[in-house]
């Protein structure tokens, strides 16, 4: 069954590439019954920082091998702490990319058992991928702060 | 023979057998096989890729490092044995190179260990880096190539630096300076 | 005296046997009633044409002595044979006690006594003169054994004790009253044997009876689980002095009683006696199976007990070609194996005693913090590798020499890549329990442990220096079989191949030591703990919950290539035997179906056979 | 050297088992010394009897007045001098360890001494028709002490052993009739002399009639389908008792009937085969046997096969082995009856069991210097100077199979579970008879000079 | 009593031919990075490279030891195969090669593997571990093959010591002129190449699994020691390569031509070994590099089945 029958509120933004808009709790149903329907292949899951609306958009992107659809389920969470149920349980790999977003976005992720740190070892600071986090001063009141060696 | 020219001596036969280990962070490792392999051949200088830096007297540092990434380049320039000399690759390791904004990369080797040669460029072409092999040899003929030295001399400026880089801060580094005794 | 001697060994049981709730002081009397033997033996020694230092000549047991028993005499008499053999029991038992005081923390009296009773029965069959005594102290010591292997209370090491003991002991009977109904005597002396079929069938079961206590290969499978099973110091005081024992059976039997020449007289194979020649070969056999097997054990008392089987093959090599040469490498060896092991198993004992562990891959790093225990079986693993700078190395260089004059093609490479597959478990030994990372901060075993260890160490550096010491050691017993002692100088032995002179290596490699010293003198080191280690660049704090030893499963590429050559064994044939048996079992038992009806049946069809039979016949 | 008329051994205990009710009437509790005093004035006069006949030589005693074709005669050979101390020795012992039990049923003193005396009396008896009776008193005593457990099982094994039992003797009193039919005489020598005239198929009929009868008692192979119930049925301390009085009391019968009876043609090859099928299926049932008592049970059946083979080898050396054999079985039996009261894991631990449990089963293997070991040795000895090889190799397989499931048996015994082990009296009586293996292991000569002389009276016809 | 003279000179020419072995060895070191790097197209480092990375190696300021056994193994290793050298005829002249024989050769040649076995294991590295392992099942798996011929050998020249063995192949009758010791000499060169640890078997110091294997932790003056080991193992086992097959290098008698037969002589054998070493280098240039099971497969099916040809065509050949 194509994910357009499925889901009627998916929208086919062209050939093969299908976006779907949910909620956050009907996310887990949707991923369950699209895998089901041969969409066995999980890309990627990504997080989008809109500031203006003070939201955070996590994208679940799925494909089939047999339809050759790319499957698009967005979610939009609001900004400042709210968490979001951990799909780990269907994909073993969500575990990964939830592990990034939570470092580098703050989202946390309820039933992820080791959302400890990733790529950023120690990182005292805000979650840097964060739109209102600013690299260029964090870089100029930091790196280039450090002193040099001074020989004397 | 008195010592000082029987050190002289040991460090003009040592530089024609320099081993090498390569720490190969980011893109340079590409520009290591034409320099060992048959049209340029490092192996001429008597310089051959070693696998452990205890058996290793330069270190290239080739590349961008990320901060979890120093950690482990200095974990292996400790290992090394006197008298050792780093060469660093590419504009990444003189001021961070294309991340000079990244929140994550280190933007000047020479603050954490000391470097004798750099080669700019952003991934230096293997005559650069014969080059530069070169240049490290006139160096330490002429005993300029004292990086090892510098490390002992400054150990604690350098410790200090590579702390505050760990922890991302830089106040962090006042009150734990009693324990770093060299 | 002898008497005296036995009775003070049955009074030592009984005191020590009662002794039960105060170790130490059971301990104390076992260890000084062992030193007797050793006594014994001093007094002794112009059999062997030593003479002894005045101030030992106070003792004089008699050289022979004899008790009527009913039908049967028992004749004790001291022989050369009978004499190397003790040196190495009296030797090594003191020590084995002397280790065990300080070993066992409760109810050591049973151990001391069953101890003492062992000795006694070795005692005994070293001196005994002829069959009905051989066998009284042979079986007083196999049960004797059979008590301290319950102690061990392990199923699978009693019954398989118990049933190749009886097996060894039924083996041996039959042997005996075969060669009874061919001579009509029991005394080995006026036993005259001919080259009859019946002889040689005595002969062959003898040496087989005996080759299940020197667990030769077909009938080792007993070994490895009383070894792995039982407490150390009996498994040191077993695996190095009661397996010899085996090996002086066969040697008395085929050298003494039987003689070489009547032995090659059922067929020779390049002047070896073919009986001797299946022997070698049985022995080769052992040699590299018990070491194939030895390389691919985890626990450290099965890999010390196929290694102890492994070197006892080389014996039966040197006793197999028969030549004075091969008997002087078999005797040499003997020697070798019986202290080097001790002092391996001792070593066992000591870790187990401190960590009480026996895998070697949770075992490491216990050189640093048990520096004598490791040294003491460092120089024991040196002699069991035959490196060149240890007695070891004499005995095999005997046994290959012996090998080669007799032109053994196929024997001899068997020999050499047993000796090279020993470096294999000696390494995993040193490495997987001593070496690599520190892991328990455990003490020192404590010095009445350690000094029987280093003196048993000691007769290994004597024989090291001086291998023609040992030669004249055992020439009186080659001159018992009308054999002339090999060409030798007290550092020197020469053959009719080659010679090997141990001054020449030993100067040698001090001279090569100093030399590497200067080099290594060159520039100073400082010394850095095993944290700052290379692990591709890891930061050391990575290193404390991970383990960097690499112990557990150590050969696994030898086990792949191995392992399905080895996988059935020789324990599947014992076990389908003892199923075929209980099957006949269950079957004998249906006819007792417990209904009286069919017993009843039972008489009356007995009744009818009896006067069928009758009416036919 | 006082000489006590013999029948004092038989009538002595009978007269005091029937004066037993009395003295518990008295007081209940005075019952079991008096019976443990009564057995060890038996034992004194076996020993002051056994001691006469070794000097002086065979004692005959005449019964109730007549001459011997009518009146019984008491006839103690060196055989049954050696068999009437053994047995009188050790029933006090192994009474003892009644001692330690709270029941004290003065039913089971009397069948006590009862068996104790008639076994004893089997053993001197020189008259055939007085051994029968002798027999038949052992029997019910025997069913008597294997019912006393009063269990289902105990029940079992009883009732299996009366059905056997009386048919058994009914046999043997047919054999009796046969030859009193014939030679109007009941007495040893007497028939031993006149054999010859019956009729040969009588003598055979006799012969095969006393053989099966006696066979039930000496548990020898068709015929012992009741021991492994009655065994396990029994109390401990029943079953060691009948492991030592009744059961050598057959085996001796057996011998008396091969070698002076009827010394027939093929008696002593059937003896052998006989033999060594007891031997053989008792060794093997064993082997798969679980439960300690009937695999016990089995091993006593593979030993009365041993001794029989011995038997039947017609030979002095042998006769001697049978001897010792019977003396190792008989002690080291019963001590691992007694021993084994509730043997579970763990309890070998106390020294003072373990170490008799160990002797006897040293001895019973065959290990050297226990008694058990001196018997195997003579009767190889002896086998190997006749060169019967294929029997030396069924008797060494045997042995094996002996030591596979021993070694089973003392497995389950170690452990360092706590288990309540046996009561103190038992203790002594196993401690006991350890000593007792002991001893005669270590100074075989002793028993050694007799049992030559008793071998060499046997074989001549003779008592 | 032994002469002081004659035993000092003896102790002089031992010195001199052990310090010209080392020389040979560095020599040979840098003639093969040589010649592999003329086989790769590449220019390659200078023939005296090898004494330029010994004498950098001992000049290194600061050096690591993880215990007195660590450094155990550097003395150990370089003694040891000092010690083989000494044992062997070497192009005639026998040293000590009189005193003892072949057996003792090969277990001396254990001695420095077993060393720096124990120095590898007390650095307390996994992969050192791991390296001794490979190294000592490699040594198992071409020991077999290698010993299958010397014994051929052995029975066949009726003789255990090497000295003899040279003798009985002067003047020119080399072992390897022998059909049977031609094949001979093939196994035991296949043998060679698994004693050396060139390519095809260099499985215990495979720099690019467990870096450099054994010598992860060794450094310095310790690796200097280890250098120094290798590279006069190669001249030792390249010479009992030759003593075996080619005639231990001695071609004029020294009776007869004194002074000049030794220098002809140490020429010859020079160029032998470095003949036997050529051979080894091709090989190890072009191979790539066996797993462990592959290379005990290896020596013990098809080098030992040869070996056991020629064990059964010698049993054939020698009368009983």
């Amino acid at each position: 069954m194509m994910a357009k029958e499925l889901f009627p509120e998916a929208q086919e933004i062209r050939k093969g590439r299908i976006r779907i808009e949910t909620q956050k709790d009907k996310v887990g149903e949707i991923i369950k019954k699209l895998k089901d329907n041969s969409y066995e292949h999980f890309v990627m899951l990504s997080c989008v920082d809109w500031i203006k609306e003070g939201k955070f958009e996590l994208v679940y992107q799925m494909w089939s091998y047999q339809y050759k659809e790319h499957v698009m389920i967005s979610i939009k969470i609001n900004r400042d702490g709210e968490s979001m149920l951990s799909m780990r349980h269907l994909f073993p790999q969500i575990e990964t990319y939830e592990r990034e977003i939570h470092e580098m976005f703050g989202v946390n992720f309820i039933g992820n058992p080791n959302l400890k740190e990733f790529i950023l070892e120690g990182w005292p600071h805000m979650p840097p991928m964060r739109k209102d986090f600013d690299t260029e001063k964090f870089v100029k009141d930091f790196y280039y702060k450090i002193p040099e060696v001074k020989e004397e | 023979m008195n010592h000082e020219n029987w050190s002289k001596l040991a460090r003009i036969m040592s530089k024609r057998s320099l081993w090498m280990i390569h720490f190969c962070t980011g893109c340079g490792a590409m520009e290591m096989p034409p320099v060992m392999t048959s049209r340029y051949d490092m192996e001429r200088f008597g310089m051959h890729a070693m696998a452990t830096p205890r058996q290793a007297d330069v270190f290239l540092v080739t590349g961008y490092l990320a901060v979890k990434t120093l950690k482990r380049v200095v974990q292996v320039y400790e290992q090394m044995r006197d008298p050792k000399y780093v060469i660093g690759f590419g504009s990444c390791t003189i001021n961070g190179g294309m991340y000079w904004d990244s929140y994550n990369t280190i933007k000047d080797l020479s603050k954490y260990i000391p470097v004798d040669v750099y080669i700019a460029g952003c991934m230096p072409r293997p005559e650069a880096i014969m080059d530069s092999f070169l240049k490290l040899f006139d160096m330490i003929d002429k005993g300029e190539a004292i990086g090892w030295q510098k490390y002992h001399k400054y150990y604690d400026q350098y410790k200090r630096n590579q702390r505050m880089a760990f922890s991302y801060r830089l106040d962090e580094v006042k009150d734990i300076k009693e324990d770093d005794k060299e | 005296m002898i008497t005296l001697t036995i009775a003070i060994f049955l009074m030592g049981v009984i005191v020590v046997g009662l002794l039960n709730k105060y170790p130490k002081t059971a301990g104390i009397i076992a260890f000084f009633v062992s030193l007797i033997p050793f006594f014994a033996l001093l007094s002794w020694s112009s059999v062997m044409n030593i003479t002894l230092p005045s101030y030992l000549q106070f003792l004089n047991f008699e050289t022979s002595w004899q008790y009527n028993l009913g039908p049967g005499t028992l004749i004790l008499q001291i022989t050369p044979l009978g004499w190397f053999f003790l040196l190495l029991l009296s030797s090594l038992f003191p020590m084995v006690i002397l280790f065990s005081i300080s070993y066992f923390r409760s109810n050591a009296g049973g151990f001391y006594a069953a101890m003492l009773l062992t000795m006694l029965g070795s005692f005994g069959i070293l001196l005994a003169q002829d069959m009905l005594t051989f066998y009284i102290f042979w079986e007083i010591m196999s049960w004797s054994i059979l008590a301290l292997v319950i102690r061990g209370g392990d199923r699978k090491a009693i019954v398989s004790y118990l049933s190749f003991g009886a097996l060894s002991a039924m083996l041996i009977l039959f042997g005996f009253m075969l060669l009874y109904f061919k001579t009509g005597t029991f005394v080995f002396a006026e036993m005259h044997l001919d080259a009859s079929n019946l002889v040689l069938a005595a002969i062959t079961l003898i040496v087989s009876g005996f080759a299940v206590k020197g667990a030769l290969m077909p009938m080792h499978v007993w070994a490895p689980h009383v070894y792995s099973k039982s407490e150390e110091p009996f498994v040191a005081f077993l695996s190095g002095g009661l397996s010899k024992l085996g090996y002086f059976g066969i040697m008395l039997f085929m050298y003494g009683v039987v003689g070489f020449s009547l032995l090659s007289s059922w067929g020779t194979f390049r002047g070896v006696p073919l009986f001797g020649y299946s022997l070698a070969v049985v022995g080769a056999f052992t040699a590299f199976a018990g070491t194939v097997l030895a390389v691919m054990q985890d626990d450290l008392r099965k890999l010390l007990a196929y290694s102890s089987i492994g070197q006892l093959g080389y014996i039966a090599i040197g006793l197999g070609i028969g030549t004075p040469l091969a008997l002087t490498g078999a005797l040499f060896q003997a020697l070798n194996h019986t202290f080097f092991k001790a002092v391996l198993f001792l070593a066992a004992g000591a870790v187990y005693y401190r960590t009480g562990k026996y895998k070697i891959s949770e075992l490491g790093g216990l050189g640093y913090k048990m520096p004598f225990t490791f040294l003491a079986s460092l120089f024991a693993i040196f002699a069991l590798a035959a490196i060149p700078i240890t007695s070891g190395f004499a005995a095999k260089w005997l046994l290959y020499e012996a090998a080669i004059e007799k032109k053994f093609l196929f024997v001899t490479p068997i020999m050499l890549i047993a000796g090279v597959g020993a470096f294999l478990y000696v390494y995993k030994i040193l490495y997987g329990v001593f070496l690599g990372e520190p892991r328990y901060n455990v003490k020192e075993a404590p010095l009445s442990q350690l000094v029987p260890m280093w003196i048993l160490v000691l007769p290994l550096i004597i024989f090291l220096i001086f291998p023609g010491w040992f030669v004249d050691l055992t020439a009186p017993i080659l001159q018992g079989y009308e054999m002339t002692a090999i060409p030798h100088t007290p550092y020197t032995i020469n053959t009719s191949l080659a010679k090997y002179n141990t001054l020449a290596v030993i100067f040698a490699f001090i001279g090569t030591l100093i030399f590497a010293f200067i080099l290594y003198l060159s520039k100073p080191q400082e010394k850095v703990d095993h944290m700052d280690n290379y692990l591709a660049g890891e930061p050391p704090e990575l290193y404390d919950y991970i383990s960097m030893h690499a112990s557990s499963k150590y050969y696994e590429p030898f086990e792949e290539v191995f392992y399905p050559y080895f996988k059935r064994g020789a324990e599947r044939m014992w076990e389908i035997i003892l199923a075929a048996g209980e099957v006949f079992g269950s079957g004998a038992r249906k006819i007792y179906t417990g209904i009286v009806g069919d017993y009843s049946i039972y008489i009356l069809l007995f009744f009818l056979i009896m006067v069928g039979w009758w009416l036919l016949w | 050297m006082v000489s006590i008329p013999p029948v004092l051994l038989i009538a002595f205990p009978l007269f005091f088992a029937f004066l037993a009710p009395l003295i518990n009437m008295v007081s209940k509790k005075a019952v079991k010394p008096y019976t443990l005093f009564v057995l060890l004035l038996n034992t004194l006069f076996a020993s002051i009897i056994f001691l006469n006949v070794s000097s002086g030589g065979v004692i005959y005693e005449q019964l109730s007045g007549f001459y011997p074709p009518i009146g019984i005669l008491l006839s103690v050979g060196y055989l049954g001098a050696i068999l009437a101390l053994l047995i009188n020795l050790l029933s006090p012992i192994v009474y003892i360890s009644y001692f330690g039990d709270a029941k004290n049923s003065v039913k089971f003193s009397m069948l006590y001494m009862l068996v104790t005396a008639s076994s004893t009396g089997i053993v001197i008896t020189g008259d055939l028709f007085n051994m029968f009776v002798f027999f038949e008193i052992t029997a019910v005593g025997s069913y008597g002490l294997v019912a006393s457990m009063r269990t289902k099982k105990a029940f079992e094994g009883a009732f299996k052993y009366i059905v056997l039992g009386s048919v058994g003797s009914a046999f043997i009193l047919l054999g009796i009739a046969t030859i009193y039919g014939y030679l109007k005489t009941l007495n040893f020598y007497d028939i031993a002399l006149r054999i010859s005239s019956m009729p040969p198929t009588a003598r055979l009929m006799a012969f095969i009639f006393l053989i099966i009868g006696i066979g039930v008692e000496a548990e020898i192979f068709p015929l012992n389908g009741w021991v492994p119930d009655a065994y396990e049925g029994s109390s401990h301390r029943v079953a060691s008792f009948l492991s030592l009085g009744p059961s050598k009391a057959g085996i001796y019968a057996i011998a008396r009937l091969l070698f002076t009876l009827i010394p027939i043609m093929g008696g002593f090859e059937l003896a052998l085969l006989l033999g060594l099928l007891t031997l053989i299926i008792g060794e093997l049932a064993a082997l798969k046997q679980k439960e300690i008592k009937r695999m016990l049970a089995y091993s006593s059946i593979g030993q009365m096969g041993l001794i029989l083979v011995a038997f039947s080898m017609d030979s002095r050396m042998a006769f001697v082995a049978a001897i010792f054999l019977m003396i190792s079985h008989a002690m080291a039996k019963s001590l691992l009856f007694l021993g084994t009261r509730n043997y579970t894991v763990g309890s070998l631990k106390n020294p003072f069991v373990s170490v008799p449990i160990f002797i006897g089963v040293l001895s019973i293997i065959g290990m050297p210097p226990f008694p058990g070991f001196w018997g195997k040795w003579y009767l190889m000895v002896d086998m190997a100077s006749q060169g019967f090889w294929t029997i030396i190799l069924l008797v060494i397989l045997a042995a094996i199979v002996e030591a596979v499931y021993y070694a089973r048996f003392l497995f389950k015994g170690t452990g360092t579970e706590k288990s309540e082990g046996i009561s103190k009296s038992e203790m002594t009586a196993i401690v006991i008879l350890a000593l007792l293996l002991v001893l005669v292991g270590l100074f075989p000569q002793y028993i050694y000079a007799p049992a030559v002389n008793a071998a060499s009276s046997f074989l001549g016809g003779g008592p | 009593m032994v002469n002081y003279i004659d035993l000092t000179i003896q102790i002089l020419v031992a010195i001199g031919v052990t310090a010209l072995g080392f020389a040979i060895g560095m020599l040979f070191n840098g003639i093969a990075r040589k010649i592999t790097a003329r086989i790769q197209n590449r220019v390659g480092p200078p023939i005296y490279q090898g004494y330029i990375d010994v004498l950098k190696l001992f000049t290194k300021k600061t050096n690591i030891s993880h215990g007195w056994i660590f450094d155990l193994a550097a003395l150990f290793s370089v003694a040891g195969i000092a010690l083989a050298f000494l044992f062997l005829p070497v192009a005639g002249v026998s040293l000590l090669s009189g005193e003892g024989d072949l057996f003792l050769i090969l277990y001396l040649l254990a001695i420095p593997a077993l060393g720096f076995a124990l120095g590898a294991g007390a650095s307390g590295n996994p992969n050192a571990a791991v390296g001794i392992m490979r190294a000592l099942m490699t040594m198992l798996a071409y020991e077999l093959p290698l010993v299958m011929v010397i014994i051929a050998m052995m029975v066949y020249y009726d003789t255990t010591s090497l000295a003899v063995i040279v003798q009985k192949q002067a003047n020119m009758h080399w072992a390897i002129f022998i059909p049977v010791f031609f094949i001979g000499a093939l196994v035991a060169d296949m043998a060679l190449q698994g004693m050396l640890m060139e390519k095809p078997f260099d499985i215990p110091i495979a720099p690019h699994e467990i870096a450099t294997g054994p010598m992860v932790e060794f450094g310095g003056k310790h690796l200097g020691a280890l250098m120094l080991y290798k590279m006069m193992g190669i001249v030792v086992e390249t010479t009992l390569f030759v003593d075996l097959f080619l005639g231990g290098g001695v071609i004029l008698s020294v009776s007869q031509f004194g002074w000049l037969a030794y220098v002809v002589n140490f020429i010859v054998w020079f160029l032998l070994i470095l003949f036997v070493f050529f051979i080894a280098l091709l090989i190890n240039a072009v191979f790539p590099r066996f797993r462990i099971e592959q290379a005990l497969k290896f020596y013990w099916k098809y080098d030992a089945l040869v070996g056991l040809l020629i064990l059964i065509w010698i049993f054939v050949g020698v009368t009983p």
